[in-house]
């Protein structure tokens, strides 16, 4: 009889071990959720200063008569971003599991945490982490427009230009792949955004400046005359900035703080943007015999972009060849596009559209996914995503050409943008 | 009263300041311009090699009295002188007057 | 016999594993603690930039002559604010229960994390890490009055009152909520510190522009004479790095990492932040029909502000609006500051007080806490802080007056403060 | 029988929980594992960003002429730095246990994670991480050197010099304490890297400075003729940027994310630099009258090179000491550098070589290591490490001197290294 | 020998180059200066609309001799005139000397 | 016609130019200069003093009407005084012709 108390009890006994156990458990679950979501928020804050990194990168490639203007449009875009990304680009962006492998879709307005967005019911992440992290990643593509249509746009066509392209033709296409559309369905991919960030950043940037045509001055009857920036140090420090920033960009896009994840992306990340810049130096100087810094500055840029695509899926060595590869590749399409008179001040078109597509055919090439299938998958995406994207920015600039015009008057570009449409100068006594 | 504008070298400037300084002209007024001339440097920006069209120069302005004059010109030509394109002009013409702004001082007292 | 056996063992093997269950939960205290300690340092780090921010914000809006004087006291500023609240700061702001729901309290100089300090014994973080925390915020206060001040202050008048400012009446009033003075009590409520921070800052530079005067030239005969910044550039950089900081500030005064309530903070912050950039571009456009970049980056600096005080209170939505109204009010409180003749070369008045009122008002008037009752616990807060910091800042700053003096002559004001103070200027060949 | 079903039923049963139990345990690990590394990683971003604070803080005190080259040399420095320590660097520091104690080892080319790098059986982080944060360190040491040299010194030359000096210098003596080489075994203590990160930067600095000689017209026979840096807010954004990083490079050095250890770092480092910056701020104006931003910006860093070797070691009030003497060094130092005509336009060997010093002797002076014994090791660290530094940087830059020269022309030095190495200027309309 | 200074608008410089190329005078020096003259320009800083009082303008130095000095003058006044306000002015007068600094040709052999 | 060179403080500027609207001299040119002169300035930089030899002036260009020209000398003499070392100097000389560029005006009609 006492037996069978003692075994009562210890089934009791057991039943409240269980709950214990069982209440450990779940709190394990809360606290690693907890360093998950941190993470991505602090991924999503260095995001935030890759917008610092494009306004200083930016400020500094243009001439002192544009400064105002061009750290005027990215302190607004980064707020038409998140505006706009908070009305209706999440929503179009992840439209929910009912629009799965599809080409649209829509889950309203606005945000909507619903009763377990809050909670580790949601993912590795809250609603509002996954949101933010999204958000930063939105502006991104208006920010890399920016530089390459920069001193000779009017500010209007540009700031109405940026809020349609955030807000409508980024999430829509970002859902094919990230929002679990058709592309996602078919086995593209793109981990943290070669094609769809980057490249669609360069599609819009391509179609802008083959409507709104070169600076004046820059091609003229005895050859291609270069316009240098202001200020390479303002360039240097938004490169720097871009680095670190990256690390939230590839590294948050693991989606979780997953160790052996997050830190192999932290480092193909690195070594890919340190042989970007070497590849660049070693080109330029073959090329050019000189050591320009512009170049190597674009050369880790292109290194960071062209490993976007596929930093979870490199090895250490496999990452130093994409890198090298964009590197190489930076000077020779920075020069393509000047003979085929496309001027883009800041080589955005270079460093995003062509080192984007580069690192994303690079996954089919090289590193865990390499493969014949791979590869036809990749170059579906990029050429879906760059037809929808490039067709969208063009009509939608050559719209604001027939009408508000995007150029501003000769007279006015060759006074400088921050007189005319700022009545300031970025420099004073 | 002569008024003599020199354009020289920026690597020439402390030779010249230090001659002039010997023969006693440690006043003189200074300014940054852009010498359009025979020399020519090379330039390479996102792989176009050009031309910048100037250099940058020093314009050294000095007031000086008649017999004076002649010697401040040789010293800068002197001390401002590599022998290549590029060492710049001295031109030298008469002026009215000079007044020196802090007292009643004119012409020769003023210089 | 045996079952009595078996059972006498279950029961050692129940206590084991009892023991190891205990063992568990406390070890996933620990890992928790052990995260939310470590977002809390980060986001002292985060907070640290804001010192750069400031520095380079205010840098950018002097005029040249008057560069190296900002960047010294900024510099000095974030040394003596960590110094002093080290000596006694932190003392005066947290002096314990003891002094629940007073007004005064003191826990004695220096640092002593006592026997638990550094365990999760004493909360989600450890005593140094509160510290560092806390003190990372005190010097912000000295900081906005930096602003407000440069181009004419002497320097030793401005150090010394920096000096007792952040050693003094910053931990005071901070006591009163933070330290669970006799504002908590009340029910007063300022999540991150629009009222003990920002218009404590703010209320500190409205002093010592009042007894100061303006700049010499700004209000001529003929009007206001604007004095532009000297580089346009430096200020936009300084505004970003603020905002980077600013996920710091106001996620860090979560006090833990809280995904539920980091992530919505995350989320205000941002959208109050781009809001009030909107705001100050429209209102500035209509008022002055400009594109003022000099207001937008205030504008976002006021949403920033605004949002401080409720950024967990409320909604996106709502910190939209929080933000917008921020934005509007910057170019309107810019132009009335100016009527009034107070001469504030950095906008911290409008900034940082302005903003911060509304930023605290505002938690009365929309988001969870919204309600009359509240509405005038938060009129008392603002009085009350507004009261005792004001004629604490006026004073001081009317004792240095009349001792050692607080404005360097005109001479010396027309040469620059570069010259005058520091032998040396902030641009050379 | 019941009974007996029922233990047996227990004994699974308590089988069953116990399993539970160790899978929460092992969850436990992993969770805390997820947290360690992820501040590692965070801590590794950090630490690049000095490299943006060492650009920032070089160019600003380097002429307006030499300002794309010392951008251009920081810029490749960093992508030279993570390449070689990638190549070999890793491999010689980190040999494995089999060299344990000795002066030399290496653990073979490139990255090998093997089985279990990836996972907690590593330690508090991933091999990766433990690469990355590494890595990021490395390329320090050169960036020291790069200030030292500014102005004067050939670009390729100095590209030779840094990849060798990172590869395989820094590795050799960094493997003698942190690889647990013979100076670990001896129990020489230098935390993160007072000596081995900053001295080592700092004797390379001497080596260089004392074979290339001053610039042209720096010490005339009229006396010293200083050459002020081209941009002080440059400067001052530099070392914000250090200080910032700092955080990383000291609090990720405590090798996870320890609460009490990692605060207390974060609160040493940040009173040390406060104690620099007033230290060199008293000091400087005791000695030349004037309020020096440039000293209290070395001041600054002088006292984070302080603390770094016993930041985990000190209590706050000891890490004040520390830094108050590093700041007082700093004027000192400069002075007593230039007196012996040893020409360092940054102040890098009396930044990081002498505060570098200190702070290894602090060590034994104060904390909890200090002692005799303690003392005497220190020297000995410092000894050693100095000789085989000096030495190896000395024949190296000697070499280089004999053949490819290591410094420009005069008249290439007096026309700027810009316009000679890189054929464009840091400024332009 | 006479000294030509013209005082022209920033947007036009690139013309006059040009047009001073086509008739040979590839030499000239070039400052910076600020233009106080009838044209005005808006500014607006923080709420507060304002003029600047001045407006960037470039003045262009030439040496020429005598024969040649009208044929420059004319150039630049061609290509450097809008009919707006602000099309800034040139002075031309006499001067004593002009020394080449590379070597001792002087006068009309220096410029 | 004259032209006027006046090397001023730049502390002073705002005052003359006050000063020259109040007898209708509305329009002229300014430069940045550096003058080297009586006038000292002590500079510390990383422990040493040195003085860096010049101090930023402006340099004001007027061209006048030979009756206007000794008026307008007057003004800026006042005006630019402190009666300290470095006020600076004022010069005076005839020029040739003054051309405007916006149309065909020459000479008084130009200036
Ligand atoms: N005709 C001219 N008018 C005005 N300035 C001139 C003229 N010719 C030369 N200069 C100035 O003199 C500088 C040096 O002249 P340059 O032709 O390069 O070589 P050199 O002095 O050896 O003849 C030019 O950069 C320019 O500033
Ligand atoms: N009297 C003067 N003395 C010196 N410079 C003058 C004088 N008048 C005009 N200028 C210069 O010429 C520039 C153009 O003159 P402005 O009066 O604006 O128009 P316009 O050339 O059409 O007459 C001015 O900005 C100024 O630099
Ligand atoms: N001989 C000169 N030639 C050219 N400029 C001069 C000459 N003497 C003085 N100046 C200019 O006048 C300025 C003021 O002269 P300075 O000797 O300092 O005092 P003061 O005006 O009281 O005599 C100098 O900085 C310099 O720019």
């Amino acid at each position: 009889m006492i037996d069978t108390l003692l075994t009562h009890d210890n089934i009791a006994l057991a039943g409240d071990l269980a709950n214990r156990i069982d209440a450990n458990t779940s709190a394990i679950t809360e606290t690693t959720f907890l360093s998950n979501n941190l993470w991505i928020m602090v991924a999503a804050a260095l995001v935030f200063v890759m917008h610092l990194g494009f306004s200083a990168l930016e400020a500094g490639f243009v001439r002192r008569k544009n400064v105002v203007n061009i750290l005027f449009k990215n302190a607004m875009i980064i707020a038409i971003g998140l505006l706009s990304y908070w009305l209706c680009g999440f929503g179009l962006m992840y439209p929910g599991e009912a629009f799965s492998g599809s080409f649209f879709g829509f889950a309203g307005f606005g945000l909507n945490p619903g009763e377990t967005g809050q909670t580790s019911a949601y993912g590795d992440y809250t609603y509002y982490t996954d949101f933010i992290f999204q958000a930063m990643f939105a502006a991104t593509c208006a920010t890399i427009v920016s530089g390459a249509v920069a001193e000779r746009i009017k500010l209007e066509a540009f700031l109405l230009f940026s809020t349609l392209f955030v807000a409508i033709s980024y999430p829509i296409t970002g859902m094919w792949k990230w929002g679990y559309g058709w592309l996602d369905a078919l086995g593209f991919y793109d981990f943290a955004g070669s094609t769809l960030v980057h490249s669609v950043g360069g599609w819009g940037a391509l179609a802008a400046v083959m409507l709104l045509g070169p600076r004046l001055g820059k091609y003229t009857s005895k050859g291609i005359k270069p316009i240098p920036g202001h200020s390479m140090p303002m360039a240097a420090i938004g490169v720097f900035l871009l680095w670190f920033g990256w690390y939230g960009f590839n590294g948050g896009s693991v989606l979780s703080a997953d160790p052996a994840g997050v830190s192999l992306v932290f480092v193909t990340t690195s070594l890919a943007a340190a042989a970007g810049a070497v590849g660049a130096f070693l080109t330029s100087f073959t090329l050019f015999k000189s050591h320009d810094l512009s170049m190597v500055l674009n050369g880790i840029l292109g290194g960071l972009v062209g490993i976007t695509a596929g930093a979870d899926q490199m090895s250490p060595n496999e990452a130093v060849i994409v890198g090298l590869v964009a590197g190489v590749i930076i000077p020779i399409s920075v020069v393509a596009f000047d003979k085929a008179k496309l001027d883009d001040p800041v080589g955005a078109t270079s460093v995003h559209l062509v080192c984007g597509i580069w690192g994303t055919l690079a996954v089919g090439l090289l590193g865990s996914k390499a493969g014949m299938d791979q590869f036809i998958n990749q170059l579906i995406g990029i050429g879906a995503v760059g037809l929808f994207t490039f067709t969208f920015a063009f009509l939608l600039f050559f719209l604001l050409k027939k009408t508000i015009g995007i150029r501003v008057h000769d007279e006015e570009e060759d006074r400088g943008l921050d007189i005319i449409e700022h009545d300031m100068s970025a420099y004073n006594l | 009263m002569k008024k003599i504008e020199a354009i020289v070298r920026l690597s020439k400037f402390d030779d010249i300041r230090d001659a002039l300084a010997d023969i006693g002209v440690l006043f003189f007024t200074l300014s940054d311009v852009k010498g359009f001339g025979l020399q020519k440097e090379k330039r390479v920006y996102r792989g176009s090699t050009y031309d910048p069209d100037y250099i940058a120069r020093l314009q050294i302005d000095i007031l000086a009295t008649d017999d004076k004059a002649g010697e401040i010109v040789k010293t800068i030509k002197e001390a401002g002188r590599t022998g290549k394109v590029g060492d710049g002009k001295i031109i030298m013409f008469d002026i009215d007057k000079v007044y020196r702004i802090r007292n009643e001082e004119e012409d020769k007292d003023a210089i």
